[in-house]
């Protein structure tokens, strides 16, 4: 399924990085994105997609594709945020704020200027923080993060839960693909019906499996002498970089002084 | 006046165009996406779910320190919500979509439990599809993880003490809570984006009105889908 | 010379996200009536290239064709050919989903949209057929490994294909399941459905296949009659495929003695061959 | 005879809901310093008898006992227990809990309360004893299920049990990769450990085991040395357990050439045998 994306977390150029230096600076470019102006905004995503394609060399067709994905989101919900409707009645007072409009029966549609400045900050602001949420994504493996997060002293309940948690997932996401190939390779989901039938089917395996899974993985816990905690030995192999560290410090406190300029 | 039909006409073909390709638009399975709201909104709805997420914690450390295997029961339950959620269902209007699988969690778990599993369900689409984001988790965490479980299993509770008809309080249940997830998210981005002549509810209207069409009939092929999931798992 | 069922012509595949192909640049086919064994350590895409026959996944580049007709990856059309190929994978757990035996045999039936007595009747000619009648009704979870498999095959074969698909069907069995397996087969295949098995057993597919296809890291390396591939034994021991036990013990045999006979597909045949002597 | 390190006396078990007990008045040692293989059918209790003899199931009557201690099912004696017993299970997935292989293999000796650098080093060590240092940041699913296997026994050997169980350890595994893990046994055996494998593969246990023991419907019907257990032809047949395909060719042989030697156990001693004529 979706195996891939977290593929590229192992394997990319940024991995002997320290995580804690990413995630710092990723969240630290994420909170400057999302008060920036526009014009910031538009540095950061330049800046960021040259760390992300440049120095972690994701490829830059899985780049552009997960940014398209969320590009074709952000175009799909321009409309809600210009599209105004007021009884026809009130015309003549939002006159000033419609670029032009339409009417319907009793009701004045139009697109608003207003709704366009909005529509236009909130796409700056997502397309300048999704390259911070990606570069996460695509150069952290979640197993370091986990190391941040109890070094964070991040309560161990968390910690262990998404620890599971992310075991379980890819267990899951495997018994989910093979079984719907398995249907589709016995002719499910040839129509509505045999799909909803099919989806209940693979659904309910899931729960299934989930709590199979249960009474195994107890019993492999135990000859591993479960006692109540997760604890694991988290290996720092990673090194300290003065020249990504340098770059991110520079770049940040030029897009604040650029910010505080405006 | 004819540059005016003709300017219509295309404004129709696109809102159909939009409604038949981009089902439930900046809310991605319900999910609304990194960045997308103003910084004072994330932060507010990132307060509002906290509260919930510290009072699920407490009750999560409670029960693991008596009974530490349930961490595994938990993070299974977890593992299926995610799961389940990357599974695509048809909806009646020729779209696909995911189910949020919370009415199921919170039947089954809880809603207390469901508050953390669903804001660790919802970190984790963030971290490995990209679904959501981290400032707008805590408002997707109040739609998803607080306010959705709440609803289905109040509404389980009081249908089975009505009628005590299972099939229907289940129904009822999943149906209702992704229902509400959506009617909490289009309030979320009303407040954020109010419209500049009718003020919030005007902007309310709007975008539950818009995704109505997408989610009515997901919520109900949710609603179905929990049910037939429900009567399998009673066969075991 | 043979007429091919099926046939791959320079077929590619990569899985997502990966950077060597799974398959690489594979021609081969598959003649009608035989029983096909394809051989190769695991990860070796044996799997890869089942899945790739049964349309479930989508070539990078190159084509398949059933019968001349080339696949083309349209609802339809995929629909039509996974009637005719039968799949039966690695894990039973991972292809049986519904709750009962003959539900999960009926499951491949009603997404036919056939009638509700021809669902019926060829539900029960598939249990009688794999003897699975005392089952029927048994919930899944409480079948043997044996008897799973036993489903998970009844359930392909309910829907009649002309090719079955196997992959690594003899996995976790035991001697006398794999007995009882081959006999399956071995009658499915008499009523004129052609087998093809994935297999790491070199064993096994000594004793069964007619032909042999050898791969190795997504490529075709033997694509010949299983008694000439057998024969090759630098090819093989350069793979580190081994060789199978009783053609290990044939060779060492001395030379006079085994120049009169061809090598035995069976223990019996060497006893019988030794007994002569 | 034999010093026995751990020791059955009468055991029964029986699974909850369930009317036939899977393990009936099983009365059998495990001698250290010994190859045991324990043969038997799917089904016939050789997990469950491993499951009992590391304390995960509570066995109903009967006693278990370590080098003549008897086990008593207390949190604290459990844990002590599976410290010197390991068990690496049919399905590794069922046993991998953390993200990477490294912090996986730690995770075992961390529950043992051991300093951070005393777990560092033994880590180490064992990446280096299973040649994994290469895998050592990668997520567990990545893994092929040939890495998974080794992963896994790692995490078993890391606390230096002083017995290992294995649950069909070759399931599933091609040749190359179960010749790389008998390798791995060996070297575990060679440093002192005493290995107990459950394996319905008879020529994985011909070729492997000093001693054999087998079981039928939970019931022990030979415990011997090895080579005791294989000549008992009669006893494995009317079990349908069949033969080690190399006794088979062996035993087809003529009888005056067998005369002089013990059967072989491995081809290599076979062809050596053959030249010798």
């Amino acid at each position: 399924m979706h195996h891939h994306l977290d593929a590229y977390a192992y394997t990319n150029r940024l991995r002997p990085l320290p995580p804690q230096q990413k995630l710092i600076f990723a969240l630290v470019v994420l909170g400057i994105a999302s008060i920036a102006h526009p014009a910031t905004q538009g540095l950061i995503l330049i800046w960021l997609s040259v760390w992300i394609v440049g120095y972690a060399r994701i490829p830059p067709k899985v780049y552009g594709s997960v940014l398209g994905v969320m590009l074709i989101f952000l175009l799909t919900s321009i409309p809600a945020l210009v599209l105004e409707i007021v009884s026809a009645n009130q015309r003549a007072l939002v006159q000033a704020n419609s670029v032009g409009g339409w009417v319907v029966g009793n009701w004045y549609c139009f697109i608003s200027r207003s709704g366009l400045v909005q529509a236009a900050e909130v796409g700056m602001r997502s397309l300048a923080c999704i390259p911070c949420l990606l570069l996460i994504l695509f150069t952290i493996p979640f197993a370091e993060l986990l190391g941040v997060l109890r070094q964070w002293r991040v309560p161990g309940v968390l910690v262990d839960l998404l620890l599971l948690m992310y075991r379980f997932i890819f267990l899951f996401l495997d018994v989910l693909t093979q079984l719907q190939l398995a249907q589709r390779s016995r002719g499910g989901y040839r129509t509505r019906q045999r799909w909803m039938y099919s989806a209940g089917l693979l659904a309910s395996q899931l729960v299934v499996r989930s709590l199979q899974r249960y009474q195994q993985f107890s019993l492999g816990l135990a000859t591993r002498g479960f006692n109540g905690d997760f604890q694991v030995y988290a290996n720092p192999s990673s090194r300290y970089s003065r020249r990504y560290a340098i770059e991110s410090l520079v770049g940040c406190v030029g897009l604040v002084i650029l910010e505080l300029r405006f | 006046m004819k540059k005016h039909q003709g300017f219509s006409l295309a404004m129709m073909a696109g809102l159909s165009g939009y409604l038949v390709v981009g089902s439930p638009a900046p809310a991605h399975a319900m999910h609304i996406m990194e960045g997308f709201l103003p910084v004072g909104w994330a932060i507010f709805w990132w307060v509002v779910y906290l509260p919930f997420l510290v009072w699920g914690l407490r009750s999560l450390a409670r029960i693991t320190r008596q009974h530490p295997e349930t961490k595994l029961l938990l993070a299974l339950a977890g593992a299926f919500t995610f799961v389940l959620s990357a599974l695509k269902i048809p909806s009646v209007t020729g779209s696909c979509s995911h189910p949020t699988g919370t009415g199921l969690g919170a039947v089954l778990f809880g809603p207390a439990v469901m508050s953390v599993l669903g804001g660790l369900v919802l970190l984790f689409q963030a971290l490995l599809l990209a679904h959501g984001g981290l400032t707008t988790l805590g408002a997707n965490g109040v739609s998803m993880a607080v306010i959705g479980p709440f609803m289905a299993y109040g509404i389980y509770r009081l249908v089975m003490h009505l009628s005590g008809r299972q099939s229907l309080a289940i129904f009822l249940a999943a149906a209702l809570a992704n229902l509400l997830t959506y009617v909490v998210t289009s309030a979320q981005l009303a407040l954020a984006f109010p419209s500049a002549t009718g003020g919030v509810l005007a902007a309310f209207a709007k975008f539950a009105g818009i995704f109505a069409l997408t989610q009515i009939p997901l919520a109900i092929s949710e609603g179905l889908l929990t049910v037939l999931v429900w009567n399998w798992l009673q066969t075991y | 010379m043979f007429s091919p069922l099926l046939e791959f012509q320079a077929v590619s595949y990569t899985y997502p996200g990966a950077t060597q192909p799974a398959i690489a640049n594979l021609s081969l086919a598959i003649a009608a009536g035989q029983k096909t064994a394809i051989l190769g350590h695991n990860g070796c895409g044996k799997s890869t290239l089942l899945f790739l026959a049964d349309g479930l996944y989508r070539c990078r580049s190159g084509t398949i064709s059933w019968k001349g007709e080339r696949l083309r990856y349209q609802a339809p059309i995929l629909n039509l050919w996974r009637q005719r190929i039968g799949l039966a994978f690695q894990d039973p757990e991972q292809q049986l989903v519904a709750a009962t035996v003959a539900e999960d045999i009926s499951y491949g039936l009603c997404n036919l949209s056939l009638s509700r007595d021809e669902v019926a009747q060829r539900l029960h000619q598939t249990l009688r057929d794999f003897s699975l009648q005392d089952l029927a009704d048994r919930p899944l979870h409480h079948l043997s490994l044996g008897q799973k498999r036993r489903v998970a095959l009844a359930g392909v074969m309910a829907l009649q294909p002309e090719l079955l698909l196997l992959d690594e069907p003899t996995a976790y069995l035991d001697r006398l399941q794999t007995h009882h397996l081959l006999a399956e087969l071995d009658r499915i295949h008499a009523s004129g459905t052609t087998i093809v098995m994935a297999t790491h057993d070199l064993d096994l597919a000594y004793s069964w296949a007619d032909w042999a296809i050898v791969l190795n890291e997504g490529q075709l390396v033997l694509s010949e009659p299983a008694q000439q591939v057998f024969a090759q034994v630098e090819v093989l021991n350069q793979l580190q495929l081994g060789m199978p036990t009783l053609l290990e013990c044939w060779y060492a045999l001395p030379a006079a003695w085994r120049d009169r006979y061809p090598p035995p597909r069976t223990i019996a045949q060497l006893i019988a061959r030794l007994r002569a002597e």
